[in-house]
């Protein structure tokens, strides 16, 4: 490249070329970005709610979701050591359902995050993986949409079973001695996500009330 | 006192086929119908000849003399008659011709005068002269002028004397015999060496396979405190002078580096009894001992004239059925030879009459697979397998980094190698690669020194010539302003202006001259320069295709060909020429 | 005349000196993004459009920029229209845009956007330039194609996997049957690398396949034996 | 908005500062590429390339204007030198520029020479000697074999002949390898 | 600290930026002939990177975000990397004008590195402090570097190889990486403990 | 024409890799003695794809194919894909192992000696990705009776989960994981504890310490043999004692004993087998040192915080990729080069 900023006059010129350039399309932008940004946030909006959807069926609730929400600080309980949300999902004010974000930390390759809904009576209503790093085609099976068994995905297990309906301490793998199966030969990913959905269940239950109470923050 | 041994790394223990041309003792050889002598048969110098055809010479009289310091003399190894002085075969892989000088022998072996020399008498400078007209050059195989290794190192004193009686490769045996037969002679001739080079002790090994040698030199030593025989394990190649440098005296000496600076010196037994005849006897280098071995009935040693024809010397060991080629030195490091009849000459230790199924031909190359036995077997410490493999891909730079030029091409690698490559040629190939490239990089580099210093001149020239057009031009000016001045009512402004006008003129001349093409805005030299190109190259085409000049030019081009010729029309010699002024010279429409 | 010389500028960015293949140039997202068709095609379209526009309004500009700050201003221009492009994929293509992730600013890296804005757009004029834009876009888009296609296949038997997040209700296509166990290396990274290197070697084997077919105008100087 | 146009604005007066500042600062002058170039090259001097001499062609190469494979007197390995020197891909010699040929020398035919002084001129490595109307002799060691000698001789005298080959100049030719089925 | 370690291991070695983040192929396939031109390669690119995550740090944090200008943050962050470069090369091309001729045309091209954009967005994306961005940015050059030169002491050694014709060059090229990148595979899993 | 040297030791490269072959058999002999003859159908069908492919390939390539098929080198390969594979593995499996080590890790480089990466380990990484959950499925010692490992070997239908589990390195990764799980009943207690299950023999997975012993004597062969030098088996298992010492010393709860690590998964094999292949491995004696210690150090490591179960494919091919510097930063000096 040529350094041909010697002569001061030039780079003067340069200079303002420059900036007039920075000037005009960073405007250009700025505008694309103020046009978008209304239909971006509603679309991110739609993204998180097609999750929920999945597993809290649309219908059962009347509230605007996910502005009714808690924000969590560190809780092991959950896995969550940054923090997180839980959003209340009510009828005619009535409490229906908490949509929990929660982290499984002992996933065969990291951290599993997941999102579960449990319903008012302690059933859960669905749950799914956001993120996760478990060996494709071995310990992926976790996310439905990698699993083979589209019919019957495997994490539809917990569907309608609550900890009292499996009884305490029994929330476990078959292998562990409770009612969950899982893939031979990827234990482990299997053993995570249901551990840390039990734990996020007795968590929900030990809260109680209060986790429906607390008012939504600013 | 028993010298303590070192080991060199690596090395070979081929089957040694010793046994059988030892039986009988040295055998003369009937002189030949004629010998070739080639003139250059050392490293260095080709020796000037100094006969002429139909000119008589005695026995040892001198027929090459010695082109600088970096060569040695050649000798008639009989009497006779010169019959010419011309280009002939010699011994060498390549097949190449060298300047020889073709003596008929007159049967009569009359010698010259010869004069024995005393050596405690005469300076070493004078001695190293003598040595080096007597021709006398390595005979272990490297014919190094051995004046040239006998001068002291760093401080003017050598530690240790070797002698190389090694003889490590398989089939040769004269060191050998030449032991068993001639050790005090060798003995005298090693003390005369330990003079000139200020040596404190004579060290001769001999490999331990060789007892009778080992016993005869002990004997002609016996008595002597500054010589020590020391038998040194049997293994290819200990007889490397660097390799028996390191066995006996644990000192490695670099490549590239004279030995005597580390304090050493090591010569080979037949080097050292040349120099015995040469100060003792006042005899010139003019035979050696060679063995003749391999297909042959009776393998044996011989005292052979240099100049003698191969073949008439194997014809004394009774070749047998199935020769294809003989092999000059031994089967590990030997060169195949062009012809049968090439002559012996001072670099020929041995004479191996191979057959294919003595030497059967390799099986075929495989790739390497890196299995590292030939480093294992490397007596050099290299790496085989890198040098082979960046010289089989051109990669020279590579391969020097890897120390190709430390190889002694002794063959250990490939000796041993499962893939049965033949490793020494591609190291071979490389390191004349190398040379060529260097040779062509020094020429480029004078070149170039010279083109800069022409060009340099050149400006000088023109610079010269605008001097004087701008004093011519001054003159003019001057003139031209007197004449204004004179004419009066013109005006200051019409003399310039004529001159602007004149220079205006020239320039349109120049651009007319130098825009023969309708080559576009490029510079006017730019322009210039690739006219020249253009007229060039048209022009010489027609000279390549032209039947006068088809002999030099190039090898006939194939009729296939025609684009060359059809991108070079003919073109009539005037604007050849003009197109032929160089940038540097372009020449001013003064000029012209 | 015209038409001719865009053909052959076109076809030049298509095969001659494909970005991919040829140039190795704007490696990251091809290697990256090419798991699966959709996503790979997808890219590529997005290159195009990107590369369409930047050649345009750089050639359009280009007697505007000086040349000791063009690269800079190459740069910046680069930048805004990708990023612009990069909202709007956001705004109204989100499906495509969770699945692009970070490779759409990444564009504005790729080099091959650069290198063909200094190489062309800064000397041509504002069609050829388009012209070369789409012609780079589209050798990258066919590269691509045939990666995320190949590496989709072997890697899950499937083809057009995530083609319902573009266009609601559709299907992929099983083509290796349900039990096929899939050749999951070809989905990583390890897979991208190998699966381009064949494709080189493909594309080099049918040039010099078409080079030896054809009685090339100009035969090698025949060597004096 | 506007915040974005501040902020830019900075940025912009910022790093234009920065790097007018460093162009000042680290100006450099000289180009070490050429004679890199230079020294690849066989010097020759005989304007195959298209350019007056090595050394204009080493400085067309390093400043993008010509090929690295316009040199016929190089040759193959001098491409592969130039190619490694400046990191771009190998490409077989340019025909337009002519072909690699062993090495020759000019040899004036004595007998024929009328002693113009036309092939001195040309010589650009001053490789003949001789006055004007005497006989010329090309001083064979210092010929580059570049032919422009040739076409300047009125009278045809000058032909090239191929360098002999010397035990010195012998090389070892390149080991065979027969792994190819085909003979 | 062993956070800290675990921040540059993670990046050289489990989460490479060529093998496994896929960043930074163009130079990775360009200047990995040679040795000696790798090795400058992967000099400048340490320096370049590092220094592009700290100001894109300081220019994240202190400008952007206050000022919630998110979407400029690829045009701001790829415009100061660029004057960085620019700045390199200058006090390159005055201390080392070899390494400059060596580097010539990548020196540029390190701009369109995607590596050099993609770490700190990567950073801005992970959440990185000050230090930890340098030290990702550090691992991550150091894992280029690492890359670019054990990848050209394997093609220096390829040129003496009998590659099958449409393979030679790039294409054989191209599949050692894959090699590679399924090597480092093997890594998988080492920062779990993180 | 023929040149110096015109005599030659009489070896070739296929005496090598017959020695190699002779070398595995006693290793083998274990194999079939504790595991039944499947791994006999193994090694049938991965030397036969290797013939067929090697064959392919060198007739593309236009080379002598009996000369090059004869040298054996694929069959090594093959052998050492299989006995590294579970024994039990689908047929196709070693099969597209095999192909894809001699077509793609071994001839797209050029064939023989010419490839930068084992091929055998190379196809076993590739296939370990690709198929983690068919690679591994291992049966234990004296399970099955011939006809049912050839049904499972080229049958269908693979109902695994009754007669295989996890390999012991694998086993003793799960179990050390779980007790260092809080609420785990294995909490707490010591990988020697761990592994007194009946998968464990007296020193590794049960049976599998007699193929381990097999692969040592095989190994002491080919020393013996001057086919491998001492280096690389010395320095790989030194080093990889010494480390698993030094871990388990440290967290014996934790990490596997350095016997353990000795007798399991791949390490004989790779001592004396796979990270001794001439052409992919270092080739100077310091160069073997730092090559094999290296491959035990991320072996080790591979193995104890790893995501795969044993580390000697991966430690192998990522040493691959260190050899050229490795050889270069190695090089002996010269004769006479030695003191500078
Ligand atoms: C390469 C490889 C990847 C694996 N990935 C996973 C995984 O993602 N999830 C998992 O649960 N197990 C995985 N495993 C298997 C575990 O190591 C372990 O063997 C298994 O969880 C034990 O399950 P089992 O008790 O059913 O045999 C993997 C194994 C290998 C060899
Ligand atoms: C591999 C190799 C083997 C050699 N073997 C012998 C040998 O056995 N005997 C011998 O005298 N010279 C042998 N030489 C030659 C010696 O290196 C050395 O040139 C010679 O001993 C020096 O003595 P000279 O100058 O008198 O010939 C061998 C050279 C090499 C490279
Ligand atoms: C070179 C190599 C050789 C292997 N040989 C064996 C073996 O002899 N026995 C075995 O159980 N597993 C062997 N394996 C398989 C691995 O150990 C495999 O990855 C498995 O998941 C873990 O088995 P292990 O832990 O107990 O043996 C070998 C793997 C490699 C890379
Ligand atoms: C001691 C020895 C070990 C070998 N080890 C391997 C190996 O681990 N993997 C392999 O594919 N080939 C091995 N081979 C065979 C051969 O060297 C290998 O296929 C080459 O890499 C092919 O170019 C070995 C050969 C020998 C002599
Ligand atoms: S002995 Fe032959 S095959 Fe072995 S490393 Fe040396 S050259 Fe290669
Ligand atoms: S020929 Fe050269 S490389 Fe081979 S063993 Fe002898 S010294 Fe070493
Ligand atoms: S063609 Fe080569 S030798 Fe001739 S002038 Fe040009 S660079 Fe010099
Ligand atoms: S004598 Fe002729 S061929 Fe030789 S260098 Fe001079 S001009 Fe060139
Ligand atoms: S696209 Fe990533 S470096 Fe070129």
């Amino acid at each position: 490249m040529t350094t041909a900023y010697t002569a001061g006059r030039t780079s003067l010129r340069s200079g303002i070329i420059l900036l007039l350039f920075a000037l005009v399309f960073t405007a250009m932008m700025a505008l694309v970005f103020e046009l978008t940004r209304p239909t971006i946030a509603a679309s991110t909006q739609a993204e998180k709610m097609k999750l929920i959807d999945e597993i809290l069926s649309p219908g059962s609730y009347d509230n605007p979701l996910l502005e009714d929400f808690l924000e969590l600080g560190p809780t092991p309980e959950l896995g969550l050591a940054g923090g997180g949300r839980l959003y209340r999902a009510r009828q005619a004010g009535q409490p229906v359902a908490l949509v929990v974000e929660l982290t499984a930390p002992d996933g065969y390759a990291g951290r599993i995050d997941l999102v579960a809904a449990i319903r008012v009576d302690g059933q859960v209503s669905g749950v799914r993986v956001v993120s996760h790093k478990e060996t494709p085609g071995l310990g992926d099976y976790i996310d439905p949409r990698k699993d083979k068994d589209r019919q019957r995905p495997w994490i539809t297990r917990f569907n309608d079973l609550s900890l009292a309906g499996v009884g305490a301490g029994g929330w476990k793998l078959k292998k562990d001695g409770g009612p969950f199966d899982y893939h031979v030969g990827a234990t482990i990913s299997a053993r995570a996500v249901t551990n840390a959905v039990g734990r996020a269940l007795a968590y929900v239950a030990g809260q109680g009330d209060a986790l429906y109470a607390t008012p939504t923050p600013p | 006192m028993l010298a303590k041994l070192f080991q060199f790394h690596g090395g070979v223990k081929p089957a040694t086929h010793k046994e059988a041309s030892t039986r009988e003792a040295i055998a003369q050889v009937p002189l030949p119908g004629r010998l070739v002598v080639p003139l250059h048969q050392s490293i260095g110098g080709t020796p000037r000849p100094q006969v002429l055809p139909g000119q008589r010479v005695l026995k040892g009289e001198r027929i090459g003399a010695a082109d600088g310091n970096v060569s040695a003399a050649v000798h008639a190894p009989t009497s006779g008659t010169v019959v010419a002085v011309e280009p002939a075969v010699m011994a060498h892989t390549s097949g190449l011709t060298t300047l020889s000088v073709i003596i008929e022998p007159d049967g009569e072996d009359a010698w010259i005068r010869c004069a024995p020399v005393d050596y405690r008498a005469m300076p070493p400078d004078e001695l190293r002269d003598t040595l080096r007209d007597a021709g006398i050059v390595g005979l272990g195989g490297a014919v190094f002028p051995s004046h040239l290794k006998l001068k002291p190192g760093k401080g003017g004193r050598t530690r240790s004397l070797i002698l190389n009686g090694a003889e490590c490769e398989p089939f040769i045996t004269c060191d050998d015999l030449l032991m068993r037969e001639r050790a005090p002679a060798i003995i005298r001739g090693a003390e005369i060496m330990a003079h000139i080079l200020q040596a404190d002790e004579i060290l001769v090994g001999i490999e331990d396979n060789k007892p009778e040698a080992i016993a005869a030199m002990e004997a002609a030593a016996r008595g002597k405190a500054q010589i020590q025989v020391v038998a040194i394990p049997t293994r290819y190649p200990a007889g490397g002078a660097k390799q028996l440098i390191k066995v006996l005296t644990g000192i490695e000496v670099p490549h590239g580096q004279r030995s005597t600076d580390y304090g050493v010196q090591c010569f080979n037994v037949g080097t050292v009894y040349a120099i015995f005849e040469a100060i003792d006897l006042g005899r010139p280098l003019i035979s050696r001992i060679v063995t003749v071995a391999g297909n042959v009935a009776r393998p044996r040693n011989f005292e052979v004239l240099f100049g003698t024809p191969m073949d008439h010397l194997a014809a004394q060991a009774g070749p047998q059925p199935g020769t294809d080629r003989y092999i000059m030195g031994g089967p590990m490091m030997g060169y195949p030879m062009p012809a049968f009849d090439v002559p012996v000459v001072k670099a020929t230790n041995c004479v191996l009459v191979a057959s294919p199924a003595l030497f059967p031909p390799p099986p075929p190359e495989m790739p390497c697979i890196r299995c590292g036995e030939c480093a294992q077997a490397c007596p050099a410490d290299l790496a085989p397998f890198e040098l082979y493999w960046f010289s089989r891909a051109h990669n020279f730079g590579k391969a020097q980094e890897y120390h190709l030029f430390d190889c002694i091409e002794c063959g250990c690698c490939a000796y041993v190698c499962p893939s049965h490559i033949p490793l020494v040629d591609y190291y071979r190939f490389a390191k004349t690669e190398i040379w060529a490239r260097e040779r062509e990089k020094d020429a480029a580099d004078q070149a170039r020194e010279r083109f800069e210093f022409r060009n340099l001149r050149q400006d000088l020239e023109k610079k010269e010539k605008a001097e004087k057009l701008a004093a011519k031009a001054a003159e003019t000016k001057a003139k031209l302003a007197q004449e204004a001045q004179s004419g009066g009512d013109g005006g200051a402004d019409d003399p310039k202006k004529a001159l602007i006008a004149a220079a205006l003129e020239r320039a349109r001349a120049q651009k007319a001259q130098a825009e023969p093409k309708n080559t576009d805005n490029l510079a006017p030299a730019t322009q210039a320069e690739i006219a020249a190109i253009e007229a060039r190259r048209t022009v010489l085409s027609p000279h390549a295709d032209s039947p006068g000049s088809a002999g030099f030019a190039q090898p006939a081009r194939s009729p296939g060909d025609e684009q060359w010729t059809a991108n070079a029309p003919l073109s009539p010699p005037d604007e050849a020429e003009s197109g032929l002024v160089r940038p540097g010279s372009a020449r001013s429409p003064e000029d012209a | 005349m015209d038409i001719a010389r865009y053909r052959e500028i076109f076809w030049n960015g298509v095969w001659k000196q494909n970005t991919g293949l040829v140039q190795l140039l704007g490696l990251c997202p091809i290697l990256a993004i090419s798991t699966n068709l959709v996503n790979a095609v997808s890219l590529g379209l997005a290159t195009i459009l990107v590369m369409a526009m930047t050649g345009l309004v750089i050639a359009a500009l280009r007697n505007f920029i000086p040349y000791e700050i063009r690269i800079p201003v190459f740069i910046l221009i680069i930048a805004a229209l990708v990023t612009v492009v990069d909202l709007a994929f956001n705004a109204w293509l989100h499906g495509l845009y969770l699945v692009l992730g970070i490779f759409i600013p990444l564009i504005v890296t790729n080099c091959i956007v650069l290198a063909r804005v200094e190489a062309f757009a800064a000397k041509n004029e504002p069609i050829a330039s388009t012209v070369d834009g789409i012609g780079m876009g589209v050798g990258l888009l066919l590269v691509l194609a045939v990666l995320g296609g190949l590496r989709e296949l072997l890697g899950s038997g499937t083809l057009l996997t995530g083609i319902d997040l573009i266009f609601e209700g559709t299907q992929p296509l099983v083509l290796l049957g349900q039990d096929y166990p899939g050749f999951l290396t070809a989905i990583l990274p390890p897979g991208a690398f190998i699966t381009l290197g064949c494709l080189i070697a493909a594309r080099n084997w049918l040039d010099s396949r078409a080079a030896a077919r054809r009685p090339s105008p100009r035969p090698p100087q025949a060597q004096p034996a | 908005m506007l915040a974005a146009l501040l902020a830019m604005t900075g940025l912009a007066l910022l790093l234009g500062a920065a790097l007018g500042f460093a162009a000042i600062r680290f100006k450099v002058e000289g180009d070490p590429l050429v004679d890199k170039i230079d020294a690849i090259l066989p010097q020759t001097q005989c304007g195959q390339c298209g350019f007056p001499g090595c050394k204009p062609y080493a400085e067309a190469i390093a400043k993008g204007d010509a090929d690295i494979n316009q040199c016929p007197p190089g040759g193959e390995e001098g491409i592969r030198k130039l190619a490694d020197l400046l990191g771009r891909e190998f490409k077989p010699l340019n025909a337009d520029n002519g072909t690699e040929k062993p090495k020759a020398v000019a040899v004036i035919d004595e007998q024929v020479c009328i002693g113009c002084t036309l092939c001195i001129q040309a010589c650009p490595v001053d490789a003949i000697v001789g006055a004007a109307k005497q006989m010329h002799t090309v001083v064979e060691p210092l010929c580059t074999g570049c032919e422009l000698c040739i076409a300047p001789c009125p009278v045809d005298c000058i032909a090239m002949v191929p360098v002999p080959e010397t035990v010195e100049t012998w090389k070892w030719r390149y080991p065979v390898t027969k792994i190819h089925k085909a003979a | 600290m062993t956070h800290y370690l675990f921040v540059v291991l993670s990046a050289v070695l489990v989460n490479n930026v060529v093998f496994v983040r896929i960043l930074g192929l163009c130079p990775f396939m360009g200047v990995s002939r040679k040795l000696d031109t790798a090795v400058g390669m992967g000099a400048a690119t340490t320096f370049v990177l590092t220094l592009g995550c700290g100001t894109s740090y300081l220019l994240d944090q202190y400008l952007l975000t206050p000022l919630d200008l998110g979407y400029l943050r690829t045009l701001s962050f790829i415009v100061v990397i660029a004057a960085i470069v620019q700045l390199t090369e200058l006090v390159i091309q005055k201390t080392s004008p070899v390494l400059h001729q060596v580097l010539g045309i990548y020196l540029p091209l390190i701009t369109t590195n995607c590596a050099v954009l993609g770490v700190p967005l990567l950073n801005v994306a992970l959440g990185h402090g000050l230090l930890e961005s340098l030290l990702f940015g550090f691992g991550n050059s150091v894992g280029f570097t690492l890359a670019l030169i054990l990848f050209a002491g394997i093609r220096e050694r390829l040129d003496g190889a009998d590659v099958p014709t449409p393979f030679r060059g790039t294409a054989v090229a191209m599949i050692t990486a894959g090699l590679m990148s399924l090597a480092f595979m093997g890594f998988a899993g080492l920062d779990r403990a993180h | 024409m023929i040149t110096s040297p015109f005599i030659r030791k009489p070896t070739s490269v296929q005496q090598v890799m017959l020695t190699v072959l002779l070398a595995l058999l006693p290793g083998v002999a274990a194999y079939v003695w504790q595991f039944g003859a499947g791994i006999l159908v193994q090694i049938a069908i991965a030397s036969l794809t290797a013939v067929v492919v090697e064959a392919l390939f060198v007739h593309l390539r236009d080379k002598p194919v009996g000369l090059f098929v004869g040298d054996l080198s694929a069959v090594v390969t093959a052998w050492l894909i299989a006995l590294a594979f579970p024994p039990l593995a689908p047929w196709w499996l070693t099969a597209l192992a095999v192909a894809l080590a001699i077509g793609v890790v071994k001839h797209l480089y050029g064939g023989l000696g010419q490839n930068p990466f084992n091929p055998a380990m190379a196809a076993y990484c590739l296939m370990i990705v690709s198929y983690p959950a068919l690679m591994s499925q291992w049966p234990a010692a004296g399970h099955l009776d011939f006809q049912s490992q050839l049904q499972l070997i080229l049958g269908g239908a693979r109902d695994l989960d009754a007669i295989t589990g996890a390999t012991p390195l694998d086993a003793l990764r799960t179990a050390l994981r779980e007790a260092a799980q809080p609420d785990s009943a294995l909490h707490g207690l010591a990988a020697t504890h761990l592994m007194e299950g009946p998968a464990y023999g007296w020193l590794g997975g049960r049976g599998w310490e007699w193929v381990a012993l097999g692969y040592l004597a095989g190994g002491l062969f080919l020393l013996q043999r001057r086919i491998i030098t001492w280096h690389i088996p010395v320095a790989f298992l030194a080093t990889l004692a010494a480390t698993a010492l030094l871990l388990w010393g440290m967290r014996p709860e934790q990490f596997g004993s350095p016997l353990f690590h000795l007798a399991s998964g791949g390490t004989l094999l790779g001592a004396f087998f796979i990270l001794t292949d001439p052409v992919s491995g270092a080739t100077t004696p310091r160069g073997k040192l730092l090559f094999a210690g290296g491959a035990a150090f991320i072996t080790l490591m591979i193995r104890s915080f790893g995501a795969y179960p044993d580390g000697v494919a991966f430690a192998t091919l990522l040493m691959n990729l260190c050899v050229p510097l490795i050889d270069m930063a190695t090089q002996p000096p010269v004769f006479g080069h030695k003191k500078d």
